[in-house]
């Protein structure tokens, strides 16, 4: 195997998308340490169906970035066997929904081979999943599948929202000890932001308040922060402040910057793009209410997903948690009691 | 072991029956459909053209979000759904839309998948066309159920369930063609080895002789033509269809064809292929051999010419039209089918939509 | 085809247990409509590996109820054509890990088959799941994957707790146009009451209060009942009143008997054997308090499964939310505000 | 195609050295190994034994949860761990618990799992044994990257993938044969087919020719051998290995034996097959055969088989004394490995576990 040397750390500001900062983070990833390798459905040559590895293959060679037969059950078996031995294998699924025929890998060896080991084996791999909806996609290429995720012992499950966040959070998955479920949602692959590479900080467990406000709180997380952004915003010309939180990690959860940030209003919403029913939505809610039932003045309200298949593309903008509804169920948290 | 088991395996050459120059060949086992087989193949093959050429256009004007083209595997497309008796089922994958409409699905519901108004847009039992399948190779267990339901209760349904050269890899094609030999459920498994999936060659998918000699191993006779040859399609197929039919049990059957166009739309060639290879397999074009064929004979007329491309033209007028129209999305439709009838918590999101509606409405 | 005979109805009161009472449901369904077939890994000659199909290939035939290649994907798919094809299949995972595999044809076509056509093709089929633990199981016999299930939109869940409601539900699953997701708890499977065949009552989609009480509601489905019932017992002699909900029914889920229960104590605690994370007791949690929040005295606590894989046997009591653990989570409901 | 493709094919019968009443029988393509290694596979087969019937004791005596037992098995599982290099990595199912301690695992740690103990008692790293595999098939992935994370560093590491005639069924197997042959992985999937699966005959399972018909499929090489000959099985395994050491790519064997016991002590085998089956198998075991050969040879003294005896004894005391010990299982022990550290979630349940035991303890 060729080691090709570290490029000199980048400190120049850049305009990137998140696309481009998820590229750089593997080729960071891949220059820095050899064992990193890339795999999956069409992510050679072709780069991706999204070109988040476009040119690995040619900077890296085949060895290190390759395509495989088409079969994710086989690429994410193949990756536990390479992490099993020495390798910190990057996989991608095209799809969400093409996931699935993985499950049974991802959920009784990914997520549970270091704790069936005592330990001793470790599965250091990462699963890029790009996610959820609002691109116009046809069935099965839309799909917010992190409840089947999170709800599973033994696997991390991260979703950046912002260019910097996914490279921080990828960089990180893919140096962790532990298997990392790394969402990413396809309909901010081309939003942009000004970032100072190599951005490292803050980690994977950690939640960020990305807007102050004071009246009530919006949990979010992915595709949605930036929804909830975009509410804050109106909310503060209508005259009501709204802090955001942006989750970055669903497992772990950071229960103490969620606690205090609703704490601090005593009134939240959680948006998200998932259907409701039994979901990480679910559990912010339940969890935010254990633990701060005092604090609230009114009980957490959840924008999310309706509980069906996600619809056609020219029926999606009904299913997606849009600023409107976040903003009617903040005027639903009983201000006037 | 009975009888050699070898009989199971395909011949080393795909069957061909028509050569790319448009001569009949010689095939030791299948003979050369007869004429008016052909001439009706030769209507087929234009009109699917024509549809798949019109479809494409369509997505450059917007009307379609995508379309993955069968351009170059028309013959296999036609031949698919001519084998077929009515009563038999076709279960195409997204891009055997050309199949359905054979098989008399209307071109513009089919494409309601693509078009983005809902995701299948024909009603599956008029017509015996499954829904458009996207996850890879799932629908071929759908396929051995509905042949093995149909032979439980007597009835003479075949099934001819599609997939890519991509799809063999997964799981379910392999678990599909073994439930189909252990219960002997008549489907004829049709692969269309069109040289890639998406961006990946062939030979990053499987390192066999051919993928029809995959069939040995379920205990299932495989069988290869070449793709591109209407004749040896309709030969080949067709007789599978027979044997299955005739309680033989499931076969096997490998096309060699060509995906001339990119995947999708969406999809850019150029990075993973040269011109010079598909300029090769342009020379093959199955609809060109089969023309000089029955050109040759004396059996393709100019005036019959002109009829198959007029009667071409009114069905991508016909597509064209109705791709054109506007159907006004209606949300109720969300939720009217999660299930038989909504549950308490699907009614009430419901209500939620038509609220917000009618406070949009309001303003 | 050969249709037998429906026996004729049986109205004698006789003890049974869980296992039974499904062995007759499925009997009975068969001798009914003759479109019921049964199939999965060893259903056929062993009866299953808990028997639940005992004596019903010797019964109605091997075209019946039949064994199956060894494939859980190909099975819930061959189902799929068979519903599709004018049959009502009922299948059998053989333990609730390994439907994993069969994951993909659950959530990309059970669940969205209906509503892929516009109701034009339904899937009326069941899938029987074998599930949870305190079985003393090795790995990967003993998960509750009822939130992977219910999660997805176009499943019904149900979960029975008793063996009239074994009966009930199952006969209403087999005869329902959808699919349904039939989740058994292993544990209860011996567990015996008398019952007069055949129960058709209540149907899926109904809680029942199970135990009056005033002080606290407990909200419990499948395993778990028994050991509500048994908390709310103990509890009764130290003199608090616990009422006992069970669901029965995930989805559908009964939010008016749940609601009207929790309102008339103003306390609850939801029991359930799954990890709590993203589960379906984060679900009754959230619903119930954005429901009931006036009403509550406290915060709805969860006494569930760790966020941990199902240990083994040795350790397993460790995760099984027991009596005591519901005890303690009743003595937290803020007693002496 | 380079060479004819039926290469890849297995011989029309398994493979056989020698012969069920211990005499030596050709083959063309294989040699009876020398008499030392086959001297010392027989003093294996006695442990082996020894092995299966104490843990299935241990059953009845309660000190294991459940056993599914290698009874009659027992050459295949000797000759998996026997043909492999130190450096050579071992797939095991939940069936293989024998050739985990062929290759150098403990009994007692081997069989932790199924004490109920904790799920993998050993450390894989240590003698190259990945976990014993549960959902069956799925283990067979893993094993093709960790060959083929081998090959990209030039080691020579070969990986030996067990699985049932049960387990050639579900997609995994198949996904797992796909991506070994593409990528040309080191690994020999060797299938017992014991012809059960459960209760599911062989015939339920598959209608192919033979197990090893399947490797024709993907490209590999399927050769099918007697699994009750302990020297067969020695030939192929060892040639197997040799071959994808040397570069030539996966290999597929099928081993025909049989499940002497029933599925586990949990199973009840007389539901679904007669005696007299079972007692055909007899006569064809393992160990009296090679026994009897070996004897005829003049090879085997009595002195011999007693220090096989006595070993075999030694294992079986080992055995027994280990898992007569009580493990205290170590509540901590539940929340310590689910993650390299325990989230702060884990750490909260840790403590709400550790409250509960110190206030138990207080009563
Ligand atoms: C389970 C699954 N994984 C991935 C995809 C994404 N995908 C769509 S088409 C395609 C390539 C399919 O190739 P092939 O089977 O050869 O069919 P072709 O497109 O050439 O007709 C891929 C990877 C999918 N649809 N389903
Ligand atoms: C994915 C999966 N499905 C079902 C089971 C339950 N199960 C355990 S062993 C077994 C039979 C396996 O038969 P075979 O592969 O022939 O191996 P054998 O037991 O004969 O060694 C079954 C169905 C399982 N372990 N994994
Ligand atoms: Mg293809
Ligand atoms: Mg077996």
């Amino acid at each position: 195997m060729t080691v090709l040397a570290s490029p000199v750390p980048k400190t120049e500001v850049r305009t990137l998308s998140m696309a481009q900062a998820l590229n750089q983070a593997l080729r960071d990833a891949m220059a820095a340490d050899p064992a990193v390798v890339l795999f999956g459905e069409d992510v050679g040559a072709l780069g991706g169906v999204f070109r988040i590895t476009d040119g690995l293959t040619a900077e890296f060679g085949e060895a290190r970035c390759f395509d495989t037969p088409l079969a994710e059950s086989g690429i994410v078996g193949m990756a536990v066997g390479m992490a099993m031995n020495g390798m910190r294998p990057v996989v991608e699924m095209q799809f969400d929904a093409f996931a699935y025929p993985a499950f049974e890998q991802i959920v009784s060896h990914v997520a549970k081979m270091r704790n069936r080991t005592r330990g001793r084996v470790a599965l250091p791999m990462v699963i890029r999943v790009p996610y959820a909806g609002g691109i116009g996609g046809v069935e099965h290429h839309c799909d917010s599948s992190e409840a089947y995720y999170a709800h599973t012992p033994g696997l991390h499950v991260v979703a950046p929202a912002t260019p910097a966040d996914a490279y921080a959070l990828l960089r990180e998955a893919i140096s962790a000890p532990d298997p990392v479920v790394f969402l990413e949602p396809k309909k901010l692959y081309w939003s942009k932001q000004e970032v100072q590479l190599p951005v490292r900080e803050p980690g994977i467990g950690t939640a960020v308040v990305r807007r102050e406000g004071t009246d009530a709180t919006l949990i979010a997380y992915g595709p949605s922060v930036p929804v909830a952004l975009e509410a804050a915003e109106i909310a503060a010309r209508e005259g009501r402040s709204l802090q955001v939180v942006d989750l970055r990690s669903i497992v772990p959860f950071d229960d103490e910057t969620v606690c205090a940030a609703v704490r601090s209003t005593g009134r939240a919403v959680v948006v998200a793009e998932a259907a409701g029913f039994a979901s990480v939505s679910s559990e912010i809610v339940a969890r935010v209410t254990e633990r701060c039932f005092t604090a609230l003045a009114a009980p957490i309200r959840r924008v999310t997903g309706f509980d069906i298949p996600y619809p056609p593309p020219k029926l999606e903008h009904f299913q997606l948690p849009g600023v409107d509804r976040v903003l009617d169920a903040v005027d639903d948290l009983q201000w006037e009691q | 072991m009975t009888s050699d088991p070898r009989r199971l395996l395909p011949s080393a050459d795909p069957v061909s029956l028509i050569d790319p120059q448009g001569r009949s060949a010689d095939s030791p086992s299948y003979a050369v459909p007869d004429d008016a087989t052909l001439l009706r193949a030769l209507g087929s093959l234009i009109t699917a053209r024509r549809l798949n050429d019109q479809a494409y256009a369509l997505v450059r004007q917007g009307r379609l979000a995508v379309y993955p083209s069968s351009h170059g595997q028309e013959a296999c497309q036609v031949a698919a759904a001519q084998v077929l008796a009515a009563d038999d089922w076709l279960f195409p994958t997204y891009r055997d839309t050309v199949a359905a409409v054979g098989k008399g699905v209307d071109p513009v519901e089919a494409l309601s998948l693509l078009k983005g108004d809902w995701h299948c847009g024909y009603d599956p039992y008029e017509h015996r066309v499954a829904p458009h399948a996207t996850p890879l190779a799932t629908q071929l267990p759908h396929a051995v159920g509905v042949a093995h339901a149909a032979r439980m209760r007597g009835e003479p349904t075949v099934v001819m369930a599609m997939c890519g050269d991509g799809g063999t890899s997964e799981g379910d094609f392999h678990e599909a063609l073994n439930f189909a030999a252990v219960f002997r459920a008549p489907v004829v498994f049709f692969v269309q080895n069109n040289e890639y999936a998406i961006s990946v060659p062939l030979a990053r998918q499987s390192a066999a002789p051919s993928l029809a000699h995959k069939g040995i191993g379920y205990g299932i006779a495989g069988e290869r033509v070449d793709g591109n040859d209407m004749a040896a399609l309709l030969a080949v197929l067709g007789a599978a269809v027979a044997r299955a039919r005739a309680g033989e049990g499931p076969q096997l059957i490998e096309a060699h064809t060509y995906r001339m166009q990119a995947h999708t739309n969406a999809d850019d060639a150029t990075r993973y292929r040269d011109d010079a290879e598909v300029a090769a397999w342009v020379r093959r074009d199955p609809i060109t051999r089969l023309e000089t064929h029955l050109r040759d004979r004396g059996l393709l007329t100019d005036e019959v010419h002109a009829r198959f491309t007029a009667e071409a033209e009114r069905v991508a007028t016909h597509l064209r039209d109705g791709l054109n129209q506007d159907v006004t999305p209606d949300p109720d439709d969300l939720f009217a089918y999660v299930y038989a009838s909504p549950t308490p918590q699907l009614r009430e999101q419901a209500a939620l939509v038509a609220d917000e509606l009618s406070r949009e409405g309001a303003h």
